[in-house]
């Protein structure tokens, strides 16, 4: 046993920091670590920036155009990236669609779609949820009938994040009613400027707009756009969840939020001493510290083994868990450290208390973190899947 | 011993929860006021009519029930404040609260201070400041009357979590008169305490009855969720942790006029239990709900956020805990 | 709204204070404090002292020899007997059966039974649960064959707490096995003196044998012993379920046991101050004291509904959740508070540490309470029984 | 980074899986000593062959696991600071650690006090007391080698939770050899907290195990009880929660070498992540179980009761936390 890293993951992640020092800008670092809204253009910049450096797919092998790094490599990029602030690379292209193409894409849409993730001429965003489905996914209702070279396409999603700035959606839709509600489902590629498709904002508790419904009405799609057979899109969407989480607990986020937290009960006066002093609240701040030296542990364990080829099966469910309840306790600490001054509206505009953009950021992570235990299957789901593989092993 | 409301506090509610169903926006607060709502929370002395802790806790509490976002709280406490100190407010004046400050969760006389009987530094969160005839400010270890016009005062609002409009209070060598030391202020300073709990309970109230009935008719996988025992049993964990706060509640507003050291430990207990219950009721809220519990378009969300205001409002239940735990006071 | 007690309550308060200070002999009550085992005859003592003065049967009415308290009467006696460290009154004759017995039984058992039970000539102990049925109490198997003038009862009680020292058990039969399974229960009274009854005792972690398991071969019980109706017994059993319930919260109990932690605290060192200082363990302590502040109103407003002759709910399953949370708490911060002290098993006997029953018995009391959230359903039954009512609701 | 164990490490694994599968009671002693053991618990400075964090906290993983009650912890303790003293003790010979005192959750200090070389009070929770050849104690700040048989030394013996034998140390006047300060001796002392954290873990994988098992074998209102949701998710919440006692473990073997302040966050880390998980266990796995967990004659029970121990052993969460909070070290 080494808990050491190699000589060589130490000079990559001393590479990786000279990248963030040299390329991502301070304004930017301090919008990201702010959780202001970033424009479509500030995140497209920071792709560029990385695709120069080779770096943009971490994930994908190389005969792919990736970086074709370890799992310890990523999780090192990933780390001090989110220690700096960089914006995250936007998942639905890089990590999610990129690897079900190379996986079950034909020769023709991995030669086509993969280049263009990389250079940016397409963003894509993902069309699995529908209204009244919640965590029942496998109920999905939106439809692709067959007609000709085409499928028609007529339905609703909702909960695309950042599908506003997005060309091109991959859809579960259903092509067969016909079995388990698991069996009719197919993987479909939409191109977003199709007539019949409408997109609507979602405005969530923190004012910001990220997340959308996306609705098609009678959406003609090429047949050329389906992934892999008809039918078998519920194989890939499973594929996609399990495969590629090495983020799912959030490490480099935590402990950026908990960087910040210490130097904002640093900065707060308490009977007269720094908060970080008041025995009550250093206590709360070890707690979920040392939450995190095991999880971050966890973490590595879990990628140890995926780096020895061995399948993740329930680990990124429980490192889902508990990356989210440290997140979101990271998130309690920092509100209660600003105290009243993180009573004002987070969406304020120009017309806030002076200095408190701070504050206000505080209360607007909180209440946006909420959807970390909610989206990409709910901790309530996680738990299950967990139970349901003790149950069985 | 007895836990029923009396007959005129009957009438009161009745009447309350009537006006609450009938008028909404502009319209609610000239019925309110027709129907004695802010005299109710005032003593005869302070010129009200009831001013009682059973008083306080059940208008609040539909208030915060329903949603209703008007500075009431503020202008109850500076009232009475005033009225202790011998400076009556005039009937009707719009009187604001100033208390937390920026730099600290809630220790008073962190970014003010005090020369002679000027005032300089910043109040933050001061709901109602905008057009409110007189201003109670609090600083280190004093209550003041602040007139909003003074030289030296500016006032930058902006709108607050739990839908009021707040402002930053900047001081600049500001006039003010001392009514007093905030230790003398216990009783107006409690009720302020006991309202805002009680704002959050009905608020908890609202968020637990509006996420069951979500889970009774939302289905999944072919059941209703309530039906998921997993939920089920986070339903049932709620409604025991409500009934906490509603005893709090109850214990402060039974303990309003007893003796000071007793009335604190309830003060304190009260912002302690409301503050956790009101915290596990938000986060529980959302994620049951899952999803569109976060979205602006749904009730939830203004729940959520009064939720979170109340919860620190005059300190959050750390800041209490340990003054509880140290046999402080709690206003000093 | 009043929260205060009336003159003739707090007169009441004064007579009893002025009887355990006459009537409870200090070494009895000090076993209590500590948690040791009575003697049977130390906990008919007390039964005898309590029936002199008339305050043995408070939740009786007087027709029947009780003391017809209120409620509040009720818990006034039971919180100032628990602080005091008297002996609790075996519920099983007085507060179990009594009750069923004015309820459901005949004239005759009435005038036979009940006042054996205040003069302290039958000690009655509870045939509920069987081995393999848990939570589920209506599944039981124990079965009444009816010949003749008898019953004959065979089959396996289990949980039977004080069953050592009774003579006489109330147990739940099957007499039928058709229709559902609550509609062919019997509530049936045995003498355990009968040919065939075999009694086991039950050691528990805490080195206790206060529970029983209790064997029934082919045992002839008079028909004249069943209570009620043939197959109505689990209409009696559910009766007594929630309507003897006033005391579940236990805040005498949690009362009690917070004053003994105020105290160790107190006396403990931490960093050459009284570990009551210490600013971790003193906000530890506070939690728990504002938690019992608390629910000690719950359970007054719940008693003040029960007084205005509002049947009982919900009510009693939320108190016994909260307050067995509430005193198995108080028992984790009494076992942290002695530190390495409550690491020696807690059945010592004569060669334990000096000076260290005290620290021993916070471990005993850790272990036996844990039952406080297992017995008379589960906390997680609690839950089930709530959710229940809500989803109807 | 590599979480592997080392082909060596492999083999002392399946090599003490394979006696305590084969050896119980009196006659697992000698093997365990033949196999070598006791010694892979040290340095070869010390008289060893491995000691490494790695090395120990398999050891006692299997061992806690397996629910052996051996004073092995303390005898590694006091050989290691011996050694470190340079006064090796016998080869083989029994050795225990007087660390806790009455009257305090594990303050040093409190019940005994040093005047020149002779040491007056009482220590508790001493493993291995009777029968040792030297205990190793510590006072406020000072560690001391100290033989029973000296003038002034009585040992009252008695069964700790553990299983293993115990006593309280009375001493009056008992002269006594002094090793150093506490601080010097980090070492030894966080390898005692490595052993007592994976003994610990070794038995919340065999209650959880327990519990599962139990959880798909009894049956309840037609279904295992499994099946319950509500029950379900807990055991998932407490799957998390094993991997977080697993982690802290495997930080604090890893980093047994490490820089003194960095070694020293690992050790609280550690108790505390292993203490809170523990008693989380502990509490869960009899609540799951419901009555059966709580009698003597199923074989939860002694784990329950090596858990609570563990708990405790070289001061417990809180005590650890505050330290790690105070940026304190561990052993001063």
């Amino acid at each position: 046993m080494d808990m050491r890293f190699t000589p060589d993951e130490l000079a990559f992640r001393d590479e990786v920091r000279a990248f963030l020092k040299a390329e991502l800008d301070p304004a930017l670092a301090r919008k990201v670590r702010l959780h202001h809204e970033l424009t479509k253009a500030e995140m497209e910049g920071w792709h560029a920036k990385l695709q120069a450096k080779g770096w943009l797919a971490g994930n994908w092998p190389t005969e792919f155009g990736g970086a074709g790094w370890t799992p310890i490599q990523r999780h090192i990029f990933e780390e001090e990236s989110a220690r700096a602030h960089a914006p995250r690379i936007v998942p639905f292209g890089i990590a999610m669609l990129g690897p079900v193409l190379q996986k079950f894409g034909s020769k023709d849409q991995q030669d086509h779609w993969l280049p263009r993730i990389l250079n940016g001429d397409d963003w894509w965003c993902q069309g699995y949820s529908e209204p009244g489905a919640g965590s029942d996914l496998a109920g999905l209702r939106c439809a692709a009938l067959r007609d000709g070279d085409h499928y028609v396409v007529t339905g609703q999603k909702t909960w695309t994040t950042l599908g506003q700035h997005a060309n091109m959606i991959f859809c579960l839709v259903r092509t067969s009613t016909e079995g388990k509600k698991q069996e009719g489902i197919s993987f479909l590629l939409i191109d977003m400027d199709s007539p019949g498709v409408t997109v609507r904002p979602i405005v969530l508790l923190d004012g910001t707009a990220e997340v959308n419904e996306v609705w098609f009405d009678e959406v003609r799609v090429p047949v050329a756009n389906l992934v892999g057979e008809e039918n078998q899109g519920w194989t890939y969407a499973k594929y996609l969840l399990t495969h590629e989480r090495t983020n799912i607990a959030g490490v480099g986020f935590a402990t950026a939020a908990l960087d910040n937290l210490q130097r904002v009960a640093r900065a707060q006066v308490h009977r007269g001493q720094p908060l970080s002093q008041d025995p009550l609240f250093a206590a709360q701040l070890a707690e979920v510290e040392i939450e995190l030296m095991a999880m971050s542990t966890t973490n590595l364990r879990m990628l140890s083994l995926a780096a020895q080829g061995q399948a993740p099966g329930i680990e990124s469910s429980m490192l889902k868990i508990k990356g989210t309840q440290i997140r979101q306790r990271l998130d309690v600490l920092t509100r209660r450290a600003y105290g009243g001054q993180a009573s004002a509206l987070p969406t304020l505009g120009n017309e806030g208390p002076d200095d408190a953009e701070e504050a206000l950021s505080a209360t607007a992570t909180w209440l946006n973190n909420r959807k970390l235990s909610i989206y990409g299957g709910s901790n309530e789901i996680q738990r299950s899947i967990i139970a349901g593989a003790l149950a069985k092993g | 011993m007895d836990f029923q409301l009396s007959d005129d506090h009957r009438m009161l509610q009745d009447s309350l929860r009537g006006i609450l169903t009938r008028h909404t926006g502009e319209a609610l607060w000239p019925a309110l006021v027709e129907a004695g709502m802010p005299a109710a929370l005032l003593t005869e002395d302070e010129g009200g009519f009831d001013g009682s802790g059973a008083a306080i806790a059940l208008i609040f509490q539909e208030l915060g029930r329903a949603g209703v976002a008007l500075p009431l709280i503020p202008a109850m406490i500076a009232a009475a404040a005033f009225a202790q100190a011998g400076q009556h407010a005039e009937d009707g004046a719009a009187l604001a609260f100033a208390d937390a400050e920026p730099g600290t969760r809630h220790d008073r006389g962190v970014a003010i201070s005090v020369q002679g009987d000027r005032l300089t530094g910043r109040k933050t969160m001061v709901a109602g400041a905008e057009g409110a005839a007189a201003i109670l400010v609090t600083t280190a270890d004093a209550l003041w009357r602040l007139a909003p016009d003074a030289p030296g005062v500016t006032i930058r609002p902006y709108p607050m979590l739990d839908g009021q409009r707040g402002a930053d209070l900047i001081l600049e060598d500001a006039p003010a008169t001392r009514l007093g030391a905030i230790a003398d202020f216990g009783g107006p300073l409690a009720r302020g305490v006991l309202a805002h709990s009680a704002t959050a309970l009905g608020a908890i109230t609202a968020a637990v009855d509006l996420t069951l009935d979500y889970l009774k008719q939302r289905r999944q996988f072919g059941q209703p969720l309530i039906a998921f025992q997993a939920l089920a049993h986070r339903m049932a964990d709620l409604a025991v942790e409500v009934e906490q706060a509603r005893s709090a509640v109850t214990n402060l507003s039974g303990h309003l006029d007893a003796d000071p050291a007793l009335r604190d430990r309830h003060v304190q207990a009260c912002k302690v239990t409301v503050g956790r219950v009101a915290r596990l009721v938000a986060e529980d809220a959302v994620q049951l709900h899952g999803g569109i519990g976060m979205t602006e378009e749904y009730a939830l969300g203004g729940m959520i956020r009064r939720l979170l205001a109340a919860e620190t409002a005059m300190g959050d239940a750390d800041w209490h805990l340990e003054r509880f735990a140290r046999g402080e006071p709690a206003f000093a």
